[in-house]
């Protein structure tokens, strides 16, 4: 039984390891995972192969009886979960060792980790609307609870609370949403919101849906939703911020699917409401990306760039669906499905290669960098691959899902009426700015970070880089990417079952579907690979002969150290910024330089999230100033103290007199 | 396979080609025309020297540079020939496979650490950056009008007959040479034949490339320009027999060429700050092009 | 008879309004007690005689003596200023208090189910709200008590309304009063008595948000 | 029998008060608990049963008698080591637990009262004994608040009395002199209207004071902020809970009338304005102490709420009620340790609490999730149920305000509480953790665990009692 089996592990672990040693603690949390993620890998995986696992909890008179069903979509959900939590775990233990000192903090850290990931797998298979509420609260407190690990510093907690609060709103909004359902069927079970939706009016099921969205929205990260995640990710541990951006944010995905499934609604309609939202999401999100000088920020933003991407996808394949266009549906639930478990990959490894870095220099800010090829080589190669893959350049796993999104695209170009097509057109549009955008954004990361001479000083380097817990995490995860972005076709094989629950398709690779290029494509990269190969070999074969003098970097006649006029991140983006200014909002504070012999001078860009200071930070100011206007009302003053009871009166006396009073009046 | 030996064919002859009407044009009599792969031969037998600053993306950036290129080539149709490899969507692919190369030609430039490379690669990056919507639009719509995917179909299907189609063409024609222009930053967006390294994009990403791996990175310029003529020729002789395509191809490819040198002797590059508009017209240049698609198939009348 | 009584209770509180002396206040309240007393002897006659004299002893003895006379000796010991120190003119609160009166009168003619005299109802209601406007317009602690005393008075009263249906609503009231005994006792036998009893509330306001 | 509790309750409040001899006070303290436990237990074994006329065993009084006695018993033993740690001064010890135990007795009368004015009295005895607990500490504060809240109550308290004077005249147009609820409520349809709702507003408006609404919230909250933490503790669950006992008896008489809309209509008002006035003050303030009481006053705020929407609104209000008692108490005492352990209520003087009391610092953080109402918290269910009543009685424009001013609330909270917990205050001063009493910790725990238990599996005896408690409204 696999609920009982994680309650034994986790009140095991609960037990334990607050007796254990701080080093000890991450390996009991390592089994732990470990163990969880079997277990409900297990399930999942013959859930994967058709045999779904369902049984009922009597559960108690709130709840009400609890159904728990694994099947496909969920399944699929799992093993991106167990898998990215693993790894997370692995290095997260290695990461969280230079903490060893503080043990209760430790201990509390590791607790909610469990509880994250036992909450998160739960999330998946539960199939009652108030025990869901439940879990996804459990898991906003324990992952709120991770993010707050270095909560000695109040900034920390500041975004913290910040992602706490915001996860709450997205709760409130579910609540409104299951209890708008509860209050017309008499049970909290997903199987009645079909039919209570199938009876609203056509209306009321949009907003339904809407209600849905947004609430799940919240977690995913769309626009104009997403201002938690780049407060949160630099506040979080790398190993936190790799789960969070890797599969909590894609909890939100699994939500908004999974109403897809329960919900009964006007497909089309949604559809091109999700595709519209996700076009700008993954616009917005990558634009704001490259003007970004903290590390982590330019990921979390990249995260929002893919849900984007993955929204797409998800809007593709509802409007395949409404359109009756099974090959569209297919290609767009594939997409958004494969490309949930790429970012989760390549996220995840970006932001434990931050972390190694960060665990050196304790600052993520790419102007101080350079040059760190040199000293962390694993780290800046599998940077420099996960760029790639998020950038979804062939032959990475990236390339395979944006390429089944681009090719339902087309396909919905030829099928949609003339106005629709125009959205389709945009998506185009969308999908290849992304893809540029990222690129520009990835060669500046990796480009200032690796490359090039260091722009700082560097106290001294102790490379702790190759210590198992983070090169056996960060390998295995590139392992995945190259067998995903290779051997697709294993995959999607995987994908097979959860697609059948969106589309009428019974075999993936029937031609119906135009998911068969997917075998060809990895054979394509590898031929790639193997050109690339040829030409090397080729190079080093010629070279060899003749012997390579090294000296420094040609500079125009200047013969000076030239690292401080070496290119900066954001030197590297100016023209872009130049380009971009109207949308975005950068603040800029400047010293000009003057004279003929100038002193200093610098320059400073803060980039400000124009959607955040719009929607949260302005109404926030004037909500609150609205507040402080009543803060004369505990004044000290007796009198008021007893005025208030004679006014609270008068106005149930009066009014009422006065009205009649009006009425007889106008009455007569 | 016909198409990849003839794109590796023109690409041999094309650029000297250019130079030479240029130098015609600027009254001088001017290499032969295989002189640019003459140079290339030279610069592989060559030594080279290699910053210190740099480390192995450096060594390993032309060669798959030229990799992406060649595998670019691959996908481009011949006539009713199919290219070495044929498949939906492999305009994707190919659009990609150039943006990877791209990819590691620039973080090679910025690899050497030197401030001009790093502007190089700055510029390189935002223009291709725009560029790509152009590629996608362009291609999505005539997809749309002929219902395929991948090169081939799209140009075997594709016929010229009626009005917009020739306004189509044209449009066409012109977005592929400026796109080709911006690959190999040419003409109106760059200057090759500039001196001073703040107005240059591409040359002034490889000042410190020297022996080979200039060599490939001169070569995969030229292989670029052949490609692009490649589709260009498919645009408009899209289905016509194997045999027949050949000489309109190695036509085209001449062309094309003279067009280049003479746009090159007599037209000014713009300022630096103009080229991103001048990309974006592109863009909404393929607008258009989707716009002449839907009116095609009837969906806008 | 109990009429004129009522009468002279609502002008006491006109005469409290002009009033500027805590010993005139005190006063009041004393004369106040006697009414109270007179009402009490006239109303109450049938019911059971053990809790008429407790009644009777409680108005006179509490309300007539006690309470007084302990404020008196506060004043004196605390030496406190004679002047009430109204935040409003005496003019402006005595038009207050008329308003008052006068509305309590209508309020009591719009109301048409009584089985109790309305002058009752106006007396009572009257002192209420004066108490209470008097509490928020006085400055002094030593005042409020006075006040709250006041409103107490009103209860009473109208509790004798009622007081031969229920007798309990009278002893309740005797209860209120106790208490207030009580409080008076435990504060100003307590440190608030030094503390707070000669400065105004103003003072004794340091606890806000 | 309660006749004998009550005067047992007086007589070892009495010897308390009188005695000076710390062990002997033990003993006693011992005693009384057992005699509450008794009594207790004896309520629950004859239920609706009258006793001495005057009471009566319904479900409502076994609900909040039970919460009152289980709360008592960590209140008084912290108490004892509270005092302990203080100014070990033998007569104010005394005065302490007596005035501690009388306030214990009074809220069990008040809450098995029947008769609306024996109610009222031992409302009146509550505010006696509880400003005693607020003069404990006899500084200017302690005093100014005694004073406030004796003077508030005092007033409203007469408020109340007028109200039942109202009550009986309208009794005595339709010659009825029982004040008996049991009576009232068959008499209720009969009455006349304006004398209902002239009475209903003073007796609402008068026991805000001690439920913590607007209008008369104020005094309550100064006197939860100067008491000693055990007496806030049990200031903001179980002397709440009586005022929500006289206004729901109340309420219950007029639910039967004609009056009904417009006394939903008042409650509604009061109960919103009261969270309104909560978030106000959560930004503001910089007191622990104080926080937590808006904190209650805007949980009472919510609860009123539901008990106006009516339905399921009804069960979720007391529910609610039960729940807070026990988060809130817990809290308190937790918020004891803490100032115990920096001599400050201050949230700026207070930093890395986690690290100098872990066991407390986790306390702190189930607490805020509880307090909060976040899932799995119990208070989230009962919420919930509100939410749910408010959305099927069409009150969606409460509704959606309500759930913004919550999130408002739940922020400033969350950043108190969390700053409180991890955030180091200026140099690493090292506060004198002397180790925390492990019986003490395991009782607030104890209670914790209580809210979330019953929130997300009421054993059915539970259920059924409220069910009970609430049928009066609906039938």
């Amino acid at each position: 039984m696999i609920v009982a089996a994680i309650f034994v592990i986790i009140i095991l672990f609960v037990i334990t390891v607050p007796f254990l040693k701080a080093y000890h603690k991450g390996n009991a949390a390592i089994a732990a995972v470990a163990a969880i993620a079997i277990i409900s890998s297990y399930y999942a995986v013959i859930a994967l192969f058709g045999y779904d696992t369902a049984f009922i909890f009597p559960g108690s008179v709130v709840t009400g009886e609890i159904k728990i069903l694994i099947d496909p979509l969920a399944a699929w959900f799992m093993l991106i979960i167990n898998f990215t939590f693993i790894t997370s775990v692995v290095y997260g233990s290695g990461y969280i060792r230079s903490y060893h000192e503080d043990r209760a903090n430790i201990t509390l850290h590791w607790i909610s980790f469990l509880l994250a990931h036992a909450s998160l797998l739960a999330l998946c298979i539960v199939r009652n609307s108030v025990v869901f509420l439940v879990l996804w609260e459990v898991m906003a407190m324990s992952t709120f609870l991770l993010v707050i690990f270095e909560g000695r510093k109040s900034q920390v907690i500041k975004a913290g609370i910040n992602y706490l609060i915001q996860s709450h709103v997205a709760v409130l909004l579910l609540t409104i949403a299951f209890l708008w359902i509860a209050s017309g069927v008499k049970s909290y079970s997903f199987d009645d919101f079909r039919d209570f939706s199938a009876a609203l009016k056509p209306g009321s099921q949009y907003i339904l849906m809407l209600l849905f969205f947004a609430g799940f929205g919240f977690k995913a990260g769309f626009i104009p939703f997403h201002s938690w995640l780049p407060h949160t990710h630099p506040a979080a541990p790398s190993h936190v911020s790799g789960m969070m951006s890797g599969v909590l944010i894609k909890i939100g995905i699994y939500g908004i699917l999974r109403m897809l499934l329960e919900l009964t609604f006007d497909v089309k309609t949604i559809g091109y409401t999700i595709l519209i939202i996700s076009i700008l999401t993954g616009l917005y999100g990558v634009m704001l990306a490259i003007i970004q000088h903290n590390l982590k920020r330019l990921l979390a933003y990249h995260s929002i760039e893919n849900i984007g991407i993955i929204g797409i996808g998800i809007g593709i394949g509802c409007l395949g669906t409404g359109m009756g266009n099974s090959v569209m549906a297919s290609l767009g639930f594939a997409g958004a499905l494969l490309h949930t478990l790429n970012h989760s990959l390549f996220k995840s490894l970006l932001f434990y290669s931050a972390g190694n870095i960060n665990r050196q220099f304790h600052s993520m800010n790419i102007e101080k960098f350079g040059g760190l090829i040199k000293y962390f080589p694993h780290t800046a190669i599998l940077f420099l691959i996960a760029s790639l893959a998020i950038c979804g350049l062939p032959p990475f796993n990236g390339f395979v899902s944006e390429f089944m999104i681009y090719m339902g695209l087309f396909n919905g170009t030829s099928m949609a009426p003339f106005p629709n097509t125009l959205v389709f057109i945009l998506a185009v549009i969308g999908l290849a700015l992304i893809g540029g955008l990222a690129i520009l954004c990835f060669t500046k990361a990796f480009g200032i970070i690796f490359l090039g001479t260091p722009r700082s000083e560097y106290a001294s380097i102790n490379i702790n880089e190759k210590h198992w817990t983070s090169m056996a995490p960060m390998y295995l995860v590139f392992m995945v990417i190259m067998a995903i972005g290779l051997f697709p076709q294993v995959f999607m094989k995987w994908l097979q079952l959860p697609l059948q629950q969106f589309t009428d398709i019974t075999q993936v690779y029937a031609p119906a579907t135009g998911l068969t290029i997917i075998n060809q494509i990895g054979f394509y990269s590898l031929i790639f690979i193997a050109i690339a190969a040829l030409v090397f070999a080729l190079r080093t074969l010629v070279v060899r002969k003749s012997k390579i003098t090294k000296d420094s970097t040609w500079g125009c006649g200047y013969v000076g150290n030239a690292d401080k006029m070496q290119y900066t991140a954001s030197s590297y983006i100016r023209n872009y910024r130049k380009l971009a200014e109207p949308l975005l909002q950068v603040r800029k504070n400047k010293m000009e330089v003057k004279g003929i012999f100038p002193d200093e001078a610098w320059h400073h860009t803060h980039p400000l999230d124009r959607i955040e200071e719009a929607l949260i930070k302005k109404p926030l100011k004037i909500f609150q100033h609205f507040l402080f206007r009543f803060s004369f009302l505990q004044n000290g003053r007796l009198q008021f103290y007893v005025l208030y009871g004679l006014v609270f009166m008068g106005l149930f006396v009066l009014l009422p007199l006065l009205l009649s009073f009006i009425n007889r009046i106008f009455t007569n | 396979m016909l198409s990849f030996l003839l794109i590796i064919i023109a690409s041999l002859f094309f650029s000297g080609i250019i130079n030479r009407v240029k130098s015609i044009a600027s009254g001088r009599k001017g290499p032969g025309i295989f002189q640019p792969v003459k140079d290339i031969i030279r610069l592989f037998r060559k030594r080279s020297v290699i910053s210190k600053t740099t480390s192995i993306i450096f060594q390993i950036a032309p060669s798959i540079y030229l990799a992406s290129v060649i595998m670019a080539a691959m996908l481009v149709p011949m006539g009713q020939g199919k290219g070495l490899l044929s498949f939906p969507g492999d305009f994707v692919f190919f659009a990609y496979a150039l943006a990877a190369g791209k990819f590691f030609n620039i973080i090679s430039a910025l690899d050497t650490g030197s401030s001009f490379e790093g502007m190089g690669s700055s510029r390189e990056s935002l223009l291709s950056m725009l560029a790509e919507p152009a590629f996608f639009i362009v291609m999505g719509s005539l997809g749309l009008i002929t219902g395929y995917t991948s090169f081939h179909e799209i140009f075997t299907a594709f016929y010229i007959g009626s009005h917009i189609t020739y306004a189509l063409a044209a449009i066409t024609t012109f977005i592929f040479i400026m796109l080709c222009m911006i690959e190999n930053s040419r003409m109106p967006v760059d200057d090759p034949k500039t001196h001073l390294e703040l107005t240059m994009i591409h040359e002034v990403m490889i000042l410190d490339n020297s022996g080979f791996d200039l060599g490939l990175i001169m070569y995969t310029s030229c292989l670029k320009f052949s490609i692009y003529g490649a589709l260009i020729t498919n645009l408009f002789a899209g289905n016509t027999p194997v045999l027949l395509i050949i000489p309109i191809f190695l036509l085209v490819q001449v062309l094309f060429a003279t067009a280049i040198g003479f746009i090159e002797s007599f037209f000014a590059r713009f300022r630096m700050g103009h080229n991103a508009q001048f990309v974006l017209v592109l863009t909404s240049l393929s607008l258009m092009v989707f716009m002449g698609a839907l009116m095609i198939v009837g969906k806008l009348n | 008879m109990t009429k004129i009584i009522l009468i002279l209770f609502i002008i006491t509180l006109l005469y409290f309004a002009i009033a500027n002396r805590l010993m005139t206040y005190v006063k009041i309240l004393a004369l106040q007690g006697i009414l109270l007393f007179g009402i009490a002897f006239i109303e109450l006659i049938e019911i059971n005689i053990v809790n008429l004299v407790l009644i009777l002893l409680e108005t006179v003895v509490v309300k007539a003596i006690a309470i007084p006379v302990f404020l008196r000796y506060i004043i004196r010991k605390n030496e406190i200023t004679r002047e009430a120190e109204p935040f409003l003119p005496n003019s402006v609160s005595l038009i207050i208090v008329t308003v008052i009166i006068v509305a309590t009168f209508i309020i009591s003619n719009a109301v048409n189910s009584f089985h109790i005299p309305k002058i009752y109802f106006v007396s009572a209601l009257s002192a209420l709200f004066c108490g209470l406007y008097f509490i928020i317009s006085r400055r002094k602690i030593i005042t409020h008590v006075i006040c709250y005393v006041i409103i107490e008075n009103g209860v009473f009263i109208l509790s004798f309304a009622m007081g031969n249906e229920m007798p309990l609503l009278v002893n309740l009231g005797v209860l209120l009063d106790v208490f207030v005994s009580v409080f008076l006792l435990g504060i100003f036998i307590n440190k608030v008595g030094d503390v707070a009893s000669d400065i105004d509330v103003s003072q004794l306001s340091s606890l806000k948000d | 029998m309660i006749l004998l509790y009550i005067a047992g309750a007086l007589s070892i409040s009495v010897l308390m008060f009188l005695n000076r001899n710390r062990n002997t006070g033990r003993i006693l303290i011992a005693v009384f608990i057992l005699l509450q436990w008794l009594f207790t237990v004896y309520t629950l074994l004859n239920r609706n049963v009258s006793q001495f006329s005057f009471f009566f065993s319904d479900a409502l009084s076994i609900i909040t008698l039970l919460v009152l006695s289980i709360i008592s018993v960590p209140a008084l033993l912290h108490s004892y080591d509270y005092i302990y740690g203080e100014h070990d001064n033998p007569r104010t010890r005394g005065l302490y637990y007596g005035a501690m135990m009388v306030l214990i007795m009074a809220l069990t009368a008040a809450y098995l009262s029947s008769h609306i004015a024996v109610t009222w009295i031992f409302v009146e005895i509550t505010t006696l004994s509880a400003s005693a607990l607020i003069f404990h500490r006899r500084k200017a504060g302690s005093i100014e608040a005694t004073w406030k809240y004796i003077f508030v109550c005092s007033v409203s308290l007469t408020l109340v009395f007028i109200g039942i004077i109202f009550l009986s005249i309208a009794l005595g147009n339709v010659n009825e002199t029982n004040l008996q609820y049991t009576r009232l409520i068959e008499v209720a349809p009969k009455l006349d209207v304006f004398w209902l709702k002239l009475s209903f507003l003073f007796i609402f408006t008068g026991y805000t004071a001690k439920i913590g609404l607007v209008p008369m919230f104020t005094a309550g909250i100064d006197a939860k902020d100067k008491a000693p933490t055990p007496c806030a503790a049990l200031f903001s669950s179980v002397l709440l809970n009586v005022g929500f006992v006289g206004i729901f008896r109340f309420y219950t008489i007029v639910a039967h009338t004609s009056v009904h809309s417009w006394a939903n209509l008042i409650i509604i008002t009061a109960a919103f304005l009261s969270i309104f006035v909560a978030t106000v003050y959560m930004f503001r303030l910089k007191n622990i102490k104080r926080m937590l009481a808006y904190s209650s006053i805007e949980h009472m705020g919510i609860l009123m709420i539901g008990l106006a929407a009516g339905g399921i609104g009804y069960y979720a209000a007391i529910l609610h009620l039960v729940l807070h008692s026990f988060a809130k108490s817990s809290m308190f005492l937790q918020i004891g340790h803490m100032y115990k352990t920096y001599n400050s209520k201050e949230i700026n003087d207070i930093g890395n609490y986690y690290h100098y009391n872990t066991a407390g610092g986790v306390l702190l953080i189930f607490s805020f999730i509880a307090i909060t109402a976040v899932p799995p918290s119990g208070l989230f269910v009962s919420e919930l149920y509100i939410f749910k009543s408010l959305l099927t009685g069409g009150y969606l424009y409460i509704l959606i305000p309500l759930l913004i001013l919550l999130t408002m609330i739940i922020w400033a909270m969350g950043s108190g509480i969390f700053k409180m917990l991890f955030v180091p205050v200026g140099e690493e001063k090292t506060a004198n953790t002397e180790p925390v009493n492990n019986l003490e910790m395991m009782l607030q725990y104890l209670l914790l665990a209580v809210v979330f238990y019953l929130g997300l599996n009421p054993p059915a005896g539970f259920v059924a009692l409220i069910n009970e408690a609430v049928s009066v409204l609906t039938i």
